[in-house]
């Protein structure tokens, strides 16, 4: 970690891809130092993002902690630092500092069945899990992937899934039929039941709308798995990114420090803060 | 040359657009020479200036904000400038109220056939002016 | 080391420690300026007979505004960062109160724990806390004793004055305590055994001037954590008008927000920020898309409270309140942490 | 002399014919003397009720609360809501009305007259207490009387009274449904705005010295606005700690918001905020004086209101709060508006 | 969403910019700007090179918003927003800067009109940036006009627009139309009769199918924009049913009451029902509410008594109407300057010191004296006979600054009627310079001076007063240096003609601006004599400007012409740039509702509600907002804001 933690790093802007168009468009930036190495990460930690005259802004790294020459965020358009987000263009420069808060306990989940559960902008926080399982893949047993979106537009990253078919199961779900849509109609947490995913040895990782979230959980544990094997990561208003200014804070845990990954086992514990 | 000579006070000037900047205009197209020292914001109509404007000029550092408009009965809209004379009255008192010098504010009048004024009323701004020095009571500090 | 400073020399002491060989501190000491005690540069006419102050020193190391960089950018350039640290320069903080005191360690928690804050230490090392002990409690809000403070508690501080009438009994508390007394030089007597028994005497009393009383504070953070749901919190925010005044008060309210200040756009020029914020404002917590995990004023004062009497506690097993009671005396509508304490504990059984 | 009594029982008898879902006063609070602000919904609970000289409060600031949250929660109010109100607490339910922020039939009004005193000033009180604190305040006439460690203490409501109160000309709240207390309207204790004129009798240069220093000194807490019942933005223009965000806001919206000011508490952004806030109030401020009792720091944040409300009176001759239907002040004129000051 | 690209176009204008600001560095500047994608500078960007360049640069660069740095937005907004449409970009996210008439012209440093220059343009790049793509409002024309004030500016406008076959309405405030012209006795420079020409226009406006005539009738108030106007206009009782009345003048004979004769300039007396003139039009008696003595059959009633056919009747109730119409016509012409402003000349009360119109009536066949020049005072011939022009003209320190443009002619007419009449009188006329630019005209002057035997005096008249029943003027011939003294008969003032009295209520009433002089505002000196500044409403005869009747008549076929282009066609755009409510801030206070000047503002359910149709887009609202809830689109708050910093920057 930097002598100053508030002072970000300086990176630049490699490519941008627009996953996700109209109101609440996503857009996906790859990013590499400007000088110098990136930080290292782990899957499921977030990095504050700047743009300088304008915030910063908390972001989890959607690209996988295997790849070190750039990491990736998914911007979704919602405010302030995110629509100038939306306004850059290649090769403009922006500030990073990182990595912050906890991971995803890969290691211990090695030889197990993963269920990933994705909704909306929610398959960023867990892109680097699955694309870490995927390029480790002997290390686990079933890998699934289920991801949904409203309509078919509201699909992100629907190359990488396509690609992702060759070696993981993958479902991908829309709220309502639409011509020419192969995958399942319905809501996220229904397309899970349909598959009737088993408990055993299994752990199941889901990141969505709230209300998604919740359902998804209720499901889950319907179809027997035990809260310890749920993780899914939340998200509060951040500044400081180091538990200091005082407002990500779920009870006593700062989200930032602590956080985001909590299974559920620890989170149906917490204060709903969140 | 001592400072007073190289002060050139700067003047965010709101124009409405059918008389003052139709004004102005005129005063170009006259070729009536005035200092430079006014850049004009041209507004649909005096009773579109919000007192933020005015607070928000003097915060960015303004020296001086005008506002120009029809004369009374002349409003393009009917009551707009009516309206503006009420809200800048208020806004020229509760800057004085607090210690800034009055001239630092300016309303005018200045119809489209009044290019010679227009001229007249930058010229005898930027002189007011000039004795009063840089503006730095409301300003926002470069750094502080 | 322990001494006696007759009380007409305090200016002369103060001019000591200004003086550019004495490594050139800043003395700062209480003064009432419009009806407020605030603290200001002292350069004579000290007179340590203020209550307490308006606020809390808590400024000194951590400003209401920090600049944390500087940034520029020409258009198809990189920016440039400029970092911008605190200048140097030694304060010493005259007539600080135990409470207050006590609320510079809870700081050094905050800004010292799992990571550093460079801004936080560039200034903390930089500042010396000379104490002032309540021979009575100068506000009938104070509760110091309820959270395990004393009107002479010397925690956080570098030196403790005692006032003793027309003398001060000096006692340093820490190596720069001592580097202050020190630059004193003869200004200062050895204490008799009166003074040493009158001290005593003073402390004693202090201790055992009646105060407001939180009725269970060993038991609040579990309480406060079983209470987490209850309605009271709503019922007891009613009157709470979401104003920050109990927060920028506090010797211990350590939130704050970062923002980038822009003087220009094009060339892009500006600085990115620290300010005080505040968890009663409504926007403290909420997320850009409207949701608000603290939505009301009964979960922000929930919110104040537990983290002084619960989390803070859980954390670092103390209470982050020192007692000065400030935020009652402060809030225009009469919320009054004690009151609340003892109301949602008592109700926790 | 009002008997709390009467107040008490036209709360109970409010509450029990349930012609109010609720009634606003004031209770005794935990801190000393001091009133606070009450919510009143059974019976036991109007027993609580206290009216004296510390009741501060501008308790309409309650009656725009209890509009907001009725809002999200989307529910109707089921029956009027009853609050005790002094004369400048109705003039500023007269202005919420006026800016339709609720109907008159949604508001029963207990008024109180101040007769012939107010409210107690803290800061006149304490030197003249003695350093004693006391624990309770009571009219008695043209008197206080205060309830200290060291017995009673009786001073002349003239000398402890805030300045708001003697300068007020209307203690009588006009707009009510009941009210209690004699009608000593046009009662002149001390000149209208004799603070504000004794601090205009000085030069500019002294009132900015003067001013500069109050806006350095403010912290940016804004109690000022929150404890003001006519700032009830959802956002505040100048410097916003919320934002309204509705299912039609887009995120241009939020991205776009204004950055009048910045959010650092440094002298320039204070006096926009300040000034912008008394531009806002003008023709709408009532002279509560709450913005001044809330400031933890002591800006005389009324002498600008005070300001503004004179210019009001004397150029345009307007009067906030007087009438339900009358114009605001800033989106109306009159041809005899001043213009001199134009070029 | 992405980034704006703003395409900058810097117009040196030949040398008329270029000379006094650095345009390279302005374009350098601008290309600074964070939306700036393209910048460029030309030596005429309005030239056909310089806007194929614009489409151009706008195609290879895919700008989306484009400022160009020239002259007035008055001038070219119109061609450069036309020129961008053509490349594919939306109208309103095209703006000027103005760095030509508000820059170039005005100052001569180059080092500060850069500067400024480049805060200008960097200002409108930032509005720019916030600037939405929209559509222009379409709104139906209501295909009916109004003409205001029945002279001959009027009827002829009336009449042409009639006979494009669209309704008019003409409304006049007299009890005839006809107007100054019919007051005339004979006009320059053919000495032809006034009337003979006025009275067949009078009668063809008057029976043509597609006019409506008005008279003694006022506007009272008008609302909505061009296209649609609403105008509600007064018609006073004129307690006499046109179409019983049979002229057969038996009325005025037993009415007791005697008035000045307006009509005849108080030469004579009228009685309180009267017609104005013989000809007038419409052919009937008007009774005079003020003069009357009461409309009560108990106090008089004799007109009503003696009235074989009933028409007088004096229950008629004044009435106000209202008409829709798409287009207005103002011609409201003019009056002569009040002579009690000018006290060295009399004050207007010495009675053989006449003004031109009342000089006119004396003439007239239709007149007091039948045609005879008779002296008021004793209605004797008078002998001598002073003339005098440039009265309260062209004297900007005391009077009118302003030529009055006909004195000069119609003076030269006086003189040469007055010699008709009087063979053996002698007229002297005093005259500053001889103004005759016009067909025929230069020839007329000659005349009266060569034949006519009438003397031209150069000069001044600095007083007169009465003398031994003469009118004494004193003057100073300056071409001799001699001071001159007359004791005249006669002393004619050819007054400056000024804007007629209602010209400032109707200005006011249809919100459209007046000159410095108080004459109505065209919209351009040059490309726009005959409209208003405000659409829809255009402007004819004396009361744009002092002119003579052929000018008039012109005038008022161009403003017919425009009435006619805009009312064929079949919608009109309306500017979109009009408010917009926020409806999340706003709390329904009303005081937007209040402001509006168009009552283009409604709550409804607890929200300010904008009608588009009403809406002008001033702004009021905004200001006024304490929660910044509503904008006017492409001028909101923020881009005021962004604005004010690029000001200051």
């Amino acid at each position: 970690m930097p002598d100053n933690i508030y002072l970000p790093q300086l990176a630049r802007v490699s490519s941008i891809k627009e996953e996700v168009a109209g109101e609440r468009s996503i857009k996906t930036f790859r990013v590499e130092p400007v000088d110098g190495k990136l930080f290292d990460h782990q899957c499921g930690q977030c990095a504050m993002l700047s743009i300088f005259g304008r915030g910063e802004s908390m972001i989890s790294i959607a690209s996988s902690p295997l790849i070190r020459e750039y990491k990736q965020f998914s911007i979704m358009r919602v405010g302030r630092v995110s629509s100038a987000f939306h306004e850059l263009e290649v090769g403009d420069v922006i500030g990073l500092r990182g990595p912050y808060g906890n991971s995803f306990p890969v290691d211990d989940w090695r030889g197990k069945n993963l269920y990933f559960i994705g909704g909306g902008c929610g398959l960023a926080p867990i892109w680097p899990v699955i694309t870490t399982a995927v390029a480790q893949r002997a290390n686990f047993k079933n890998v699934t992937v289920f991801y949904g979106g409203r309509t078919s537009r509201d699909i992100m990253y629907r190359a990488e899934l396509e690609k992702l078919r060759e070696s993981v199961d993958v479902h991908l779900s829309i709220d309502r039929m639409e011509e020419g849509w192969d995958g399942y109609c319905g809501f996220v947490p229904a397309a899970v039941m349909d598959k009737d995913p088993l408990p055993d040895n299994a752990i199941a990782i889901t990141c969505g709308p709230p209300i998604m979230i919740k359902f998804v959980i209720q499901n889950l544990n319907k179809l027997g798995f035990k809260d310890e094997q749920i993780y899914t990561t939340i998200e509060n208003k951040m500044k400081c990114g180091i538990g200091k200014c005082g407002r990500c804070n779920v009870g006593k845990d700062y989200v930032c420090v602590k956080g985001p990954v909590y299974s559920w086992a620890v989170l149906k514990n917490l204060p709903e803060e969140y | 040359m001592s400072e007073q000579q190289t002060y050139e006070p700067r003047i965010v000037a709101f124009l409405c657009k059918w008389c003052s900047s139709a004004g102005s205009d005129l005063a170009g197209v006259s070729r009536i020479q005035y200092p430079a020292n006014a850049t004009p914001i041209t507004v649909p109509c005096t009773g579109a200036i919000s007192p933020m404007y005015i607070l928000s000029a003097f915060n960015k550092g303004a020296d001086g904000v005008l506002v120009s408009g029809c004369h009374i009965g002349d409003c393009h809209y009917i009551e707009g400038n009516y309206l503006a004379r009420r809200k800048m009255h208020l806004i020229m008192q509760l800057i004085e109220f607090i210690g800034v010098e009055p001239n630092r504010f300016r309303m005018s009048w200045v119809s489209a056939a009044e290019g010679g004024k227009f001229a007249q009323v930058i010229t005898d701004f930027v002189n007011d002016l000039k004795p009063l020095g840089p503006q730095e009571k409301l300003k926002k500090a470069e750094r502080a | 080391m322990e001494k006696i400073l007759d009380k007409k020399q305090i200016d002369g002491w103060i001019a000591a420690l200004t003086a550019k060989s004495q490594d050139g501190w800043e003395v700062h000491a209480p003064m009432l300026e419009e009806g407020i005690w605030t603290y200001q540069p002292a350069s004579g006419a000290v007179r340590l007979d203020h209550p307490n102050t308006n606020q809390s020193p808590k400024g000194f190391a951590f400003p209401q505004r920090e600049i944390f960089f500087s940034f520029e950018q020409i258009k198809g350039e990189a920016p440039r960062l400029t970092q911008v640290l605190p200048k140097e320069q030694r304060h010493a903080v005259f007539g600080v109160r135990p409470c207050d005191g006590r609320g510079v360690p809870r700081m050094d928690k905050v800004f010292t724990d799992h990571v550093e804050d460079p801004y936080y230490n560039a200034r903390r090392k930089n500042v010396a806390y000379v104490g002032l002990a309540c021979n009575k409690p100068p506000s009938p809000n104070c509760f110091c004793l309820s959270v395990g403070g004393s009107p002479v508690s010397t925690d956080g501080l570098d030196v403790q004055l005692t006032d003793l009438g027309d003398r001060y009994f000096v006692k340093a508390i820490t190596e720069t305590g001592k580097a202050l007394m020190t630059a004193g030089g003869k200004l200062f007597t050895d204490p008799s055994a009166a003074d040493q028994k009158q001290v005593k005497q003073v402390h004693t009393d202090a201790v055992a001037h009646p105060q407001r009383k939180i009725n269970d504070p060993d038991g609040a953070p579990a309480k406060l954590r079983a209470s987490f749901n209850s309605p009271l919190w709503e019922e007891m925010a009613r009157a709470c008008i979401g104003c920050g005044i109990c927060t920028f008060l506090c010797p211990t309210c350590h939130c704050f927000d970062i923002n980038d200040e822009v003087q220009s756009k094009a060339p892009l020029k500006g600085q990115r920020v620290r300010t005080w914020d505040n968890c009663q404002f409504p926007d403290f917590t909420m997320h850009s898309s409207g949701h608000n995990p603290r939505e009301n004023t009964g979960a922000r004062l929930r919110q104040r409270v537990n983290h002084k009497f619960q989390y803070f506690h859980e954390n670092f097993g103390m209470h982050q309140c020192t007692g000065c009671g400030r935020c009652i005396s402060g809030c225009p509508v009469g919320i009054d942490i004690v009151a609340v304490v003892n109301k949602v504990t008592e109700h926790a059984g | 002399m009002i008997d709390i009594k009467d107040i008490r029982d036209t709360a109970r008898d409010m509450l029990t014919k349930g012609e109010a879902r609720a009634v606003i006063g004031y209770r005794r609070g935990s801190r000393g003397m001091l009133a606070e602000p009450a919510f009143i919904t059974n019976l036991e609970q109007a027993d609580e009720l206290v009216w004296d000289p510390t009741c501060f409060h501008n308790l309409s600031l309650y009656l725009v609360e209890d509009r907001k949250f009725l809002a999200h929660l989307r529910k109707t109010a089921n029956a009027p809501i009853a609050i005790v109100a002094k004369g400048c607490d109705a003039r500023s339910i007269v202005v919420l009305m006026q800016e339709h922020y609720f109907k008159r039939e949604d508001v029963y009004i207990i008024g109180v007259s101040c007769e012939g005193t107010g409210v107690v000033d803290e800061r006149k009180l304490a030197p003249l207490l003695n350093g004693a604190h006391a624990t309770s305040a009571a009219f008695d006439g043209d008197d206080f009387v205060f309830t200290t460690a060291e017995g009673e203490k009786r001073l002349p409501a003239r000398e402890v009274m805030a300045d708001r109160c003697l300068e007020c000309r209307n203690p009588f709240p006009k707009e009510h449904n009941a009210v209690f207390g004699e009608d000593k309207t046009g009662r002149q204790l001390a000149e209208p705005f004799a603070a504000l004129t004794r601090f205009e009798a000085q030069g500019n240069s002294a009132r900015w010295d003067i001013w500069s220093r109050h806006f350095d000194r403010c912290i940016r807490c804004f109690a000022c606005r929150s404890v003001c019942p006519m700032c009830y933005c959802d956002e505040c223009v100048v410097d916003s700690i919320s934002f309204p965000v509705t299912a039609e806001t887009t995120a241009e919206d939020k991205a776009n918001r204004i950055r009048w000011i910045e959010r650092s508490a440094v002298r320039s952004e204070n006096i926009t905020y300040l000034m912008t806030r008394a531009m806002h109030l003008a023709g709408r401020c009532t002279d509560c004086g709450e913005c001044e009792r809330a400031c933890p720091v002591n800006v005389p944040i009324r002498l600008l209101n005070n300001k503004m409300e004179r210019e009001a009176r004397e150029k345009f001759g307007y009067e906030p709060g007087a009438s339900i239907g009358g114009s605001s002040l800033v989106a109306s004129f009159l041809d005899s508006d001043p213009g001199d000051f134009i070029r | 969403m992405s980034k704006k690209r703003t395409g900058v176009f810097v117009c040196h204008c030949g040398t008329n910019i270029a000379a006094t600001v650095d345009v390279a560095k302005v374009a350098k500047e601008m290309a600074g700007e964070n939306t700036v994608a393209f910048t460029q500078e030309y030596v005429y960007m309005c030239s056909e090179p310089g806007q194929e360049s614009v489409v151009q640069a706008i195609k290879d660069n895919k700008l989306d918003s484009v400022v160009v740095t020239c002259c007035s937005p008055n001038l070219h907004e119109k061609t450069f927003r036309d020129n961008a449409q053509r490349a594919g970009i939306n109208n309103f996210t095209v703006e000027i800067a103005n760095i030509r008439e508000q820059c170039s012209w005005v100052h001569k440093d180059k080092a500060k009109g850069t500067e400024k220059a480049i805060k200008i343009s960097r200002s409108v790049v930032r509005r720019v940036n916030r600037n939405k793509p929209m559509d222009a409002i379409a709104v139906p024309v209501t295909r009916r006009a109004m003409v205001i004030g029945g002279g001959i500016a009027g009827i002829q406008a009336a009449i042409d627009i009639g006979n494009a076959g669209i309704e008019v309405i003409l409304v006049e405030k007299q009890a005839t139309i006809g107007g100054r012209m019919l007051q005339l006795s004979e006009t320059f420079p053919t000495l032809d009769c006034a009337q003979c020409v006025m009275s067949p226009k009078m009668v063809e406006v008057n029976r043509h199918p597609k006019v409506k005539v008005m008279t003694y009738s006022e506007v009272q108030e008008v609302a909505g924009s061009v296209g649609n106007f609403r105008v509600k206009v007064f018609k006073r009782s004129t307690f006499v049913d046109p179409d019983k009345c049979k002229l057969c003048d038996e009325c005025t004979e037993v009415c007791p009451v005697v008035v000045p004769n307006e009509y005849e300039h108080g030469l004579t007396a009228r009685r309180a029902i009267y017609i104005p003139y013989a000809q007038a039009i419409p052919a009937s008696f008007t009774l005079d509410e003020d003069a009357c003595l009461g409309l009560n059959p108990v106090v008089c009633g004799k007109c009503k008594d003696v009235c074989e056919t009933g028409a007088i009747d004096y229950d008629i109730r004044s009435q106000t109407v209202t008409e829709d119409v798409g287009a207005i016509v103002v011609a409201t012409g003019f009056d002569l300057y009040d002579q009690a402003n000018i006290p060295e000349l009399g004050g207007g009360k010495i009675e053989d010191v006449l003004d031109g119109l009342q000089f006119e009536r004396l003439c007239s066949a239709s007149g007091a004296t039948h045609g005879h020049v008779l002296r008021p005072s004793d209605h004797k011939e008078p002998k001598d006979v002073v003339f005098i022009q440039c009265v309260g003209s062209r004297d900007p320190a005391k009077h009118c600054a302003y030529c009055s443009k006909i004195c000069c002619m119609y003076t030269a007419k006086h003189a040469r009627l007055y010699k008709k009449h009087c063979p053996d009188g002698r007229a002297y006329i005093f005259y500053i310079d001889i103004r005759s630019g016009g067909k025929g005209y230069e020839e007329f002057v000659q005349r009266t001076m060569e034949d006519d035997d009438t003397l031209y005096l150069r000069g001044r008249v600095s007083r007169l007063y009465r003398h031994n029943g003469k009118v004494r003027v004193h003057g100073t011939d300056t071409l001799t240096g001699q001071n001159v003294e007359i004791d005249a008969d006669m002393v004619v003032l050819a007054l400056a003609m000024v804007p007629s009295k209602g010209t400032a209520e109707i200005a006011k009433t249809l919100k459209i601006g007046r000159d410095k002089d108080l004459f109505l505002a065209e919209a351009h000196p040059k490309l726009r004599p005959v409209e208003s500044i405000t659409g829809g409403i255009y402007l004819a005869g004396a009361a744009q400007a002092p002119k003579d009747i052929p000018e008039t008549v012109a005038q008022a076929g161009a403003a017919a012409a425009k009435v006619i282009a805009l009312l064929s066609q079949a919608t009109l755009s309306r500017s979109p740039l009009i408010a917009k409510v926020r409806r999340s801030h706003c709390t329904g206070c009303g005081m937007c509702v209040e402001a509006c000047p168009f009552i283009a503002i409604r709550l409804e359910g607890g929200k300010a509600i904008v009608n588009e149709a009403l809406c002008e887009g001033c702004g009021s609202c905004s200001a006024t907002c304490l929660r910044a809830a509503i904008d006017v689109k492409n001028v909101t708050q923020l881009q005021v804001y962004e604005m004010i910093e690029a000001c200051l920057a």
